[in-house]
């Protein structure tokens, strides 16, 4: 049962050693650019490999997840968003999905006891929610942050993007909030999959390895910018060398920075092996991307086929005696 | 300080570690979410096994029978008795009192406690065995209700066997 | 469940253990336990509609005389879902075990068994899926307990067998998957599961059996003609006797306005003969005030579909006889009675599966004037919509009054509630003839409601304590109601719940009576020369009519 | 230092934690490279005090010497002036001027408004045409450093009432606590309203309170402060503690009163009436 | 969803994440600064850290400073190298723009091409900017 966890731990752990030694031993020439090319090529084949894979099976019929009242009689309100019948409601169905985890936070309404009726508790499930939507969104803030070490100059957007997740101006360098919120979150996520029973009995390794591997790319970036300090400009230098396809390993790259880079570019090429091409299977799901209107529009499935029936006319032959027997009508009388 | 009085005095514990024992029961795993302490409807086990547990206690520290003793014990052994639970593993969690009652309480009531706990496990047996009674009368005029109390008004029903009431065993 | 433990063992348990082994491993057989599992399907059931590997076997024996190829059968098997079903696909790769789902299935509740949750019902399946059809499952097979580091593992006997277990245990509500951030309907994987299981000949017989009867007889129970027949007529005699009026309906006829299918549950069990006799009154008052000319078939005379609980394929031949039948009568179109799954294959498959019915007309009430737009491709109605459209426009005449010692709350049926979304219709209805009208708790009804614990062909006999345990969810909530307001009717528009849940109810809420939606309709529905009533139709008196003491 | 850093850390909580603990581990490893370690120290020629008071003399003080006064701590200070026409040239965006918003550092103000307490029917009339310097008291209890939340107020160990710009969070507890009206609030950007940039001093910017530094950043070069330079000689600085500085020796010859005396805040600034 | 709606989709998507690549070869790049040492810095060779040291810690170094200056009243910074600096940013001859004379040239160079954009000089003023 440790194994689960304590592999993927040790796996991060060497994959960080392994590159931040190798770049000191002078492979800096791989983890800063074979390596990273790799996974960027890795990440996008198999990406659209999978998603191709998908979208190559088909939809045979039209299974949405109603979850509110169904058009029916005009005068009966119907639930456009959970039970939507036109493509504008599914639209905002899946966006509701996909930015604010709707189904998920379902989960975390208050609940009432017997003995406490009016007090009202927040299951542990609402922090599920609240993290897993703090995740990623500072994921996502973090990621196009580091916009600022691909674009020169740099877009006016990424900086508008800084200029509010450094917001509280604390410090020198400034904090910037994601950087605060994505690691706390990720703890949590991993305190829930240690610590809650159930969810420790259904964790996989391939769960845990993405949680270490994401907060090891985040403890690292949060070491270069507030810790152990490394030389930016030299590693901009570098970062805009590989996105030119003109790369270069200027002097003065930390360690520390191949590090990083070497465990991003591990993510990206885990990427489409796992669990986590979720962000491609959220856009997918027929239980949701799909309007719960196959009544009033034939949905087609393009591998029907015709089955055999116990047709009326053998069923006549059958039962023809005992029908005309007890009056009932028949085809042939005889 | 006589034995009843220590119950009432020591309720919220006791309560609370017999509560813990029986739903450690179930697989960990289970248990978390059985045991916690939120919503009656969407963990019902949960919810009924610590009302039950606290009306048996509150019984217990005042007059009881072993009458009302079953009547207080019925929703949790319900719910045991249909579940994957041999009768001894359904019946257990009462036994987990004695043990908790040593921890708690002052030793001298020990004893007296001790017999306590033998007459509310002989009420557990006796609910076991009427909620299983109620599971075979269940099976039994259910499928009766399905389809030969109508066949049967209709004068239809002829050769129905108890084999075919019971289901399809011998296959 | 933990494994059988000494009475010894368990005293000792107060300080149980943490870590408790993990769920991949299968190395102590699965435990099929009595009163959790259905009886393996008879031979001459599967055989009926030509189903492959049709044999007498039994799970509890070690040998499940499997064809010696089953784990190409179910390889390949897995492989042609893949790529005929999107869902499937995509449900295979995208869960990241959130736990979400984890505590919303009434099994789970109910049972306490962590194999239960919906995710880990899923993982009997995924794990095979890593093992055998994904990359990094092939690379982890090379690698000493790569599969163990993945989740993979490989298709065994136990794991089979695990599989049959757990996948029978699940009523394919999809409450699960209300919760999940991905939609992943956990419901479609069982679905999967036991097409996969049927290919080997592994079926229950509870589902097995209706399956033929139905395929050949018309219906689930296997009611030959003529007895379908009298039975009708029977309840036409009791009507009378209760109102004084002939109710009397019409079989396959020709040219009918309206083809009524309904679940054969409603025929032949109580309470729903009770429902069934509803709708005659209804047909009845409509023919005599306004002409509706409606007809039933003996051919067609199953609403339900067991297929459904048995693969695509079964589910689309069964299916079929209803267009089949509506087609030879030449009806305008179909109008389908109070049942769950029956809805959600209509709702769901049937067009797709067996249409287009461009022999049919886009349903219009020809008494309201209302066209049904939402069914103009099916051409098949609700008799919930039918009934909610007719109080609407004041076409019926109603004495609530009948009604009065009904305390009525209602239940949603999971697949009308989560695979169509009729929830307001039949609440509009109950409100407009009963007075008193309770909703359980909010997180168990409309798109949370709990399943019965019966569905998905599982309400048989000799898995009762599956079934009791599965229901506890719902009927915490109904004694809830019933504690609180005194409820003692629940009203249900499925013919499952309506055989399921009396026997809930009498386990776990002794003084609740489970009632058909249009029971209720035709107690209160004033039939056109009808004497004075003072019976309902269970031949209970009526409130005020009850004989003095 | 470390002190008041921790101290500040316990307001701004966990994530500044990370930040705080930053440089600490920079200049660790820092110093480690050179032989000796880096050093912070004062100059040579700043001047002392146990606690620095100021003693200002009313009746050598005309309207005419207090405007230079002011004037000479303003200029210096950056301190802008929103009736200052704005350059547009270099300003394009600025909004047009609000007279009401005003900044000071020392000002005159009418005996009534100064001394309220000290108001009195019969008073001599005189003094209510004096023009009263009033400026931030530097108080020995000063209430706007309890009052800050971030501690970018705070009293200095040598009794000076000091702002640290860096911190300030706008939030203007400050303001609310000070019993005087010494401080003013940016409420936009100062810079296009000075009409001459002291290249010495930082200009503020928007969202942060200001006020009398005392001219720390002159005593800390052996200069006296610029109202005491521009005063002719009305205004005196020295250590109160010491018996023998200058500021003792005024208060010893006269009679002198403070602002508020009641509230107990103990200003560090007397006035010789 | 219908195959071309997730063509279109995934398009969209490895566009995306190809944009860094493409987004700099359709617009032109800044190449990367060197930044100059100009006036009394060229001569004095000299600074508080050592090259890499500053290129990366300056602004902890600042952050110090400013505490020292405004919290302790201490003015004066003797390096490790022996060397005294007057610990301001902009104020005097042994001041940062007192050495290092073009702000544009040496800070801005750097600050710019990375997307740094300290809030300093909000309040701290550049004694070349003020006529």
């Amino acid at each position: 049962m440790t194994q689960k966890y304590l592999i993927p731990l040790t796996a991060v752990f060497l994959l960080f050693l392994v590159a931040y030694a190798g770049a000191g031993a002078g492979l800096g020439w791989f983890f800063g650019i074979v390596f990273p090319y790799l996974a960027v090529i890795a990440f996008l084949v198999g990406f659209v490999i999978k998603v191709m894979g998908w979208a190559r099976s088909a939809v045979p019929f039209r299974i949405p997840t109603t979850c509110g009242q169904q058009k029916s009689l005009p005068w009966i309100k119907q639930n456009r968003i959970d039970n939507p019948d036109t493509a504008s409601g599914v639209f905002i169905r899946m966006l509701l999905e996909i930015f604010l985890f709707r189904s998920l936070f379902r989960n975390t309404k208050a609940a009432f006891n017997r003995t406490a009726s009016n007090r009202i508790t927040y299951s542990w499930e609402i922090f599920l929610w609240v993290a897993a939507l703090a995740f990623h969104y500072a994921f996502l803030v973090v990621l196009l942050r580091h916009f600022r070490f691909f674009t020169s100059p740099v877009s006016s957007w990424v900086q508008f993007l800084e200029a509010l997740d450094g917001i509280v101006q604390l410090g020198l360098p400034g904090l910037f909030l994601s950087g605060v919120v994505l690691p706390a979150a990720v703890l949590f996520l991993l305190a829930r999959r240690l610590f809650d029973q159930k969810v420790r009995y259904i964790s996989q390794a391939s769960d845990y390895f993405p949680l270490f591997l994401i907060l090891g790319i985040a403890l690292t970036g949060i070491f270069m910018r507030y810790f152990t300090k490394v030389d930016i400009t030299a590693i901009k230098e570098m970062t805009m060398g590989l996105v030119t396809l003109s790369p270069t390993i200027p002097d003065g790259v930390a360690n520390l920075f191949y590090a990083h880079l070497f465990l991003v570019s591990i993510l990206f090429a885990y990427f489409p092996a796992s669990k986590l091409m979720h962000l491609g299977g959220v856009f997918l799901s027929p239980t949701r991307n799909m309007a719960n209107n196959t009544r009033a529009k034939r949905h087609v499935n393009p591998w029907n086929y015709d089955v055999p029936i116990h047709t009326y006319e053998q069923y006549e032959d059958h039962f023809r005696d005992k029908m005309i027997e007890a009056g009932l009508p028949v085809e042939k009388k005889e | 300080m006589t034995l009843k009085q220590s119950l009432t005095q020591n309720h919220d514990q006791l309560l609370k570690k017999w509560f813990q024992a029986t739903i450690d029961t179930y697989p960990p795993q289970s248990a978390r979410i059985l045991g916690k302490d939120v919503d009656r409807f969407d963990n019902p086990v949960g919810a009924v096994t610590r009302e039950t547990l606290e009306d048996v206690l509150h019984l217990l520290a005042s007059d009881y029978t072993s009458d009302t003793l079953e009547k207080a014990l019925d929703p949790v052994i319900r719910i045991r008795a249909v579940q994957a639970f041999s009768a001894a593993e359904a019946v257990s969690f009462i036994f987990f009192l004695k043990k908790i009652g040593e921890t708690v309480m002052d030793s001298a009531h020990t004893r007296e406690f001790d017999r306590m706990v033998d007459q509310v496990v002989l009420a557990g047996f006796n609910r076991l065995m009427k909620c299983r009674e109620d599971i075979f009368l269940l099976k039994a005029t259910e499928s009766k209700r399905r389809i030969h109390a109508a066949f049967e008004r209709a004068g239809l029903v002829k050769e129905l066997k108890e084999e075919d009431l019971l289901g399809s065993k011998k296959s | 469940m933990a494994d059988e433990l000494t009475p010894d063992e368990l005293l000792d348990k107060i300080d149980y253990g943490t870590d408790s082994g993990n769920w991949l491993d299968t190395t102590k057989s699965v435990q099929i336990r009595p009163g959790m599992y259905c009886y393996a399907a008879k031979p001459e059931s599967v055989e009926t509609l030509g189903l492959p590997n049709a044999r007498s076997w039994n799970p509890t024996e070690e040998d499940w005389k499997l064809p010696d190829n089953w784990q190409q059968i179910i390889h390949d098997g897995i492989k042609e879902r893949l790529e005929k079903f999107r869902t499937f696909k995509i449900f295979m790769d995208v869960c990241v075990r959130c736990g979400a789902c984890a505590d919303k299935c009434h099994f789970f509740l109910g049972t306490g068994d962590p194999k239960n949750m919906p995710v880990l019902r899923a993982e009997l399946l995924r794990s095979v899926y890593r093992n055998d059809f994904t990359t990094a499952g092939k690379i982890l097979q090379k690698i000493p307990g790569g599969q163990r580091l993945g989740g993979n593992r490989p298709l065994t006997l136990d794991v089979l067998k695990e599989m049959w277990y757990y996948f029978f245990q699940c009523t394919e509500c999809r409450r699960c998957s209300v919760f999940c951030p991905y939609g992943i309907d956990t419901a479609e994987i069982t679905i999967m599961g036991r097409e996969l299981l049927n290919l080997l000949g592994l079926n229950i017989d509870w589902i097995a059996t209706p399956v033929s009867n139905c395929y050949t007889t018309g219906n689930h129970l296997g009611i030959q003609p003529h007895a379908f027949k009298d039975m009708l007529e029977f309840f036409v005699e009791d009507i009378e006797d209760i109102t004084g009026v002939d109710c009397t309906p019409q079989f396959q006829k020709k040219g009918a306005d309206i083809l009524f299918v309904t679940p054969s549950g409603d025929v032949f069990a109580d309470p729903g003969t009770y429902t069934c006799q509803g709708y005659l009154i209804l047909f009845q008052y409509l023919k005599e005030k306004y002409g509706l000319d409606v007809t039933w078939s003996t051919y067609a005379s199953e609403g339900g579909n067991f297929g459904f609980f048995t693969s695509h394929e079964t589910m689309k031949r069964l299916n079929a006889k209803m267009y089949y039948e509506a087609k030879r009568l030449g009806v305008k179109w179909i109008l389908g009675g109070e049942c769950g799954h029956m809805w959600r294959v209509i709702n769901q498959y049937m067009d797709t599966m067996n249409g287009p019915a461009d022999f049919l007309e886009v349903p219009v009430n020809p008494i309201t004037g209302t066209k049904f737009e939402n069914a103009k491709s099916t051409k098949m109605v609700h008799i919930a919509e039918f009934t909610a459209d007719l109080i609407k426009h004041g076409k019926l005449e109603l004495d609530k009054s009948r009604n009065a010692n009904r305390i009525v709350t209602f239940h949603d049926s999971c697949n009308p509630a989560r695979g169509m979304g009729i929830l307001d219709e039949p609440r509009y209805v109950i409100q407009n003839v009963c007075d008193h009208f309770y909703e359980m708790p909010p997180n168990t009804i409309r798109e949370q409601t709990f399943c019965c614990g019966s569905g998905a062909g599982l309400n048989a006999g000799e898995n009762i304590e599956l079934r009791m345990a599965g229901a506890l969810p719902r009927a915490t909530a109904v004694k809830y109601v019933h504690e609180k307001f005194g409820v003692n009717s629940l009203c249900t528009i499925c013919a499952i719940d309506r055989a399921a849940l009396p026997t809930m109810c009498e386990y776990w809420v002794p003084e609740v009576d489970v009632i058909g939606l249009h029971e209720l309709v035709g107690n209160a529905l004033i039939l056109p020369g009808e004497k004075e009533r003072t019976e309902d139709l269970r031949m209970e008196p009526l409130p005020g009519c009850e004989e003095e003491e | 230092m470390e002190k008041s850093r921790r101290r500040f850390l316990k307001v701004a909580g966990i994530a500044a934690i990370g930040l705080g603990a930053a440089p600490a581990i920079n200049f660790a490893a820092s110093d480690s490279h050179g032989p000796a370690a880096a050093a912070k120290v004062k100059n040579d020629t700043a001047l002392h005090a146990e606690r620095w008071g100021m003693v200002i003399d009313i009746k050598k003080i005309d309207d005419n010497l207090a405007r230079k006064i002011s004037l000479a701590c303003h200029l210096h200070h950056n301190v802008p002036d929103f009736t200052h026409e704005v350059d547009t040239r270099l300003y394009p965006k600025t909004r047009p001027v609000n007279h009401k918003q005003e900044i000071k550092w020392i000002w005159k103000e009418k005996f009534h408004y100064a001394f309220p307490d000290k108001e009195d029917e019969f008073l001599n009339e005189k003094f209510h045409h004096l023009p009263f310097m009033v400026l931030c008291n530097h108080c020995k209890n000063a209430p706007c450093v309890q009052a800050c939340p971030t501690q970018a107020t705070f009293s200095r160990e040598d009794g000076i009432v000091m702002m640290d710009y860096h911190r300030c969070i706008g939030c203007r507890f400050c303001m609310a606590a000070c019993p005087y009206g010494s401080r003013s609030f940016n409420f936009r950007d100062p810079r296009p309203f000075i009409d001459e940039t002291d290249p010495d001093f930082p200009t503020r910017s928007k969202g942060v309170v200001e006020k009398c530094n005392f001219c720390a950043e002159r005593l800390a070069k052996g200069e006296q402060p610029h109202c005491v330079e521009a005063s002719e000689g009305a205004i005196v600085v020295g250590d109160l503690e010491d018996p023998e500085s200058d500021v003792r020796k005024l208060l010893k010859e006269h009679y002198t009163i403070r602002r508020k005396q009641s509230l107990g805040t103990e200003p560090s600034v007397y006035y010789i009436v | 969803m219908t195959k071309n709606m997730i063509m279109g989709g995934l398009a969209v998507f490895v566009l995306a994440v190809l944009s860094p690549f493409w987004f700099n070869m359709v617009t032109t790049t800044q190449a990367a600064p060197e930044p100059e040492l100009l006036g009394p810095a060229k001569e004095a060779k000299k600074c508080v850290l050592d090259t890499y040291e500053m290129r990366a810690n300056h602004m902890s170094l600042l952050d110090e400073w400013r505490d020292a200056v405004v919290r302790d009243a201490d003015r004066i910074y003797v390096a490790a190298n022996g060397h005294a600096f007057n610990m301001s940013l902009s104020t005097g001859e042994n001041s940062c723009l007192g050495c290092h004379e073009d702000k544009a040239k040496f800070c801005d160079a750097c600050h710019t091409y990375t997307s740094v954009d300290p809030y300093c000089w909000e309040c701290h003023t550049n004694p070349k900017e003020i006529e």
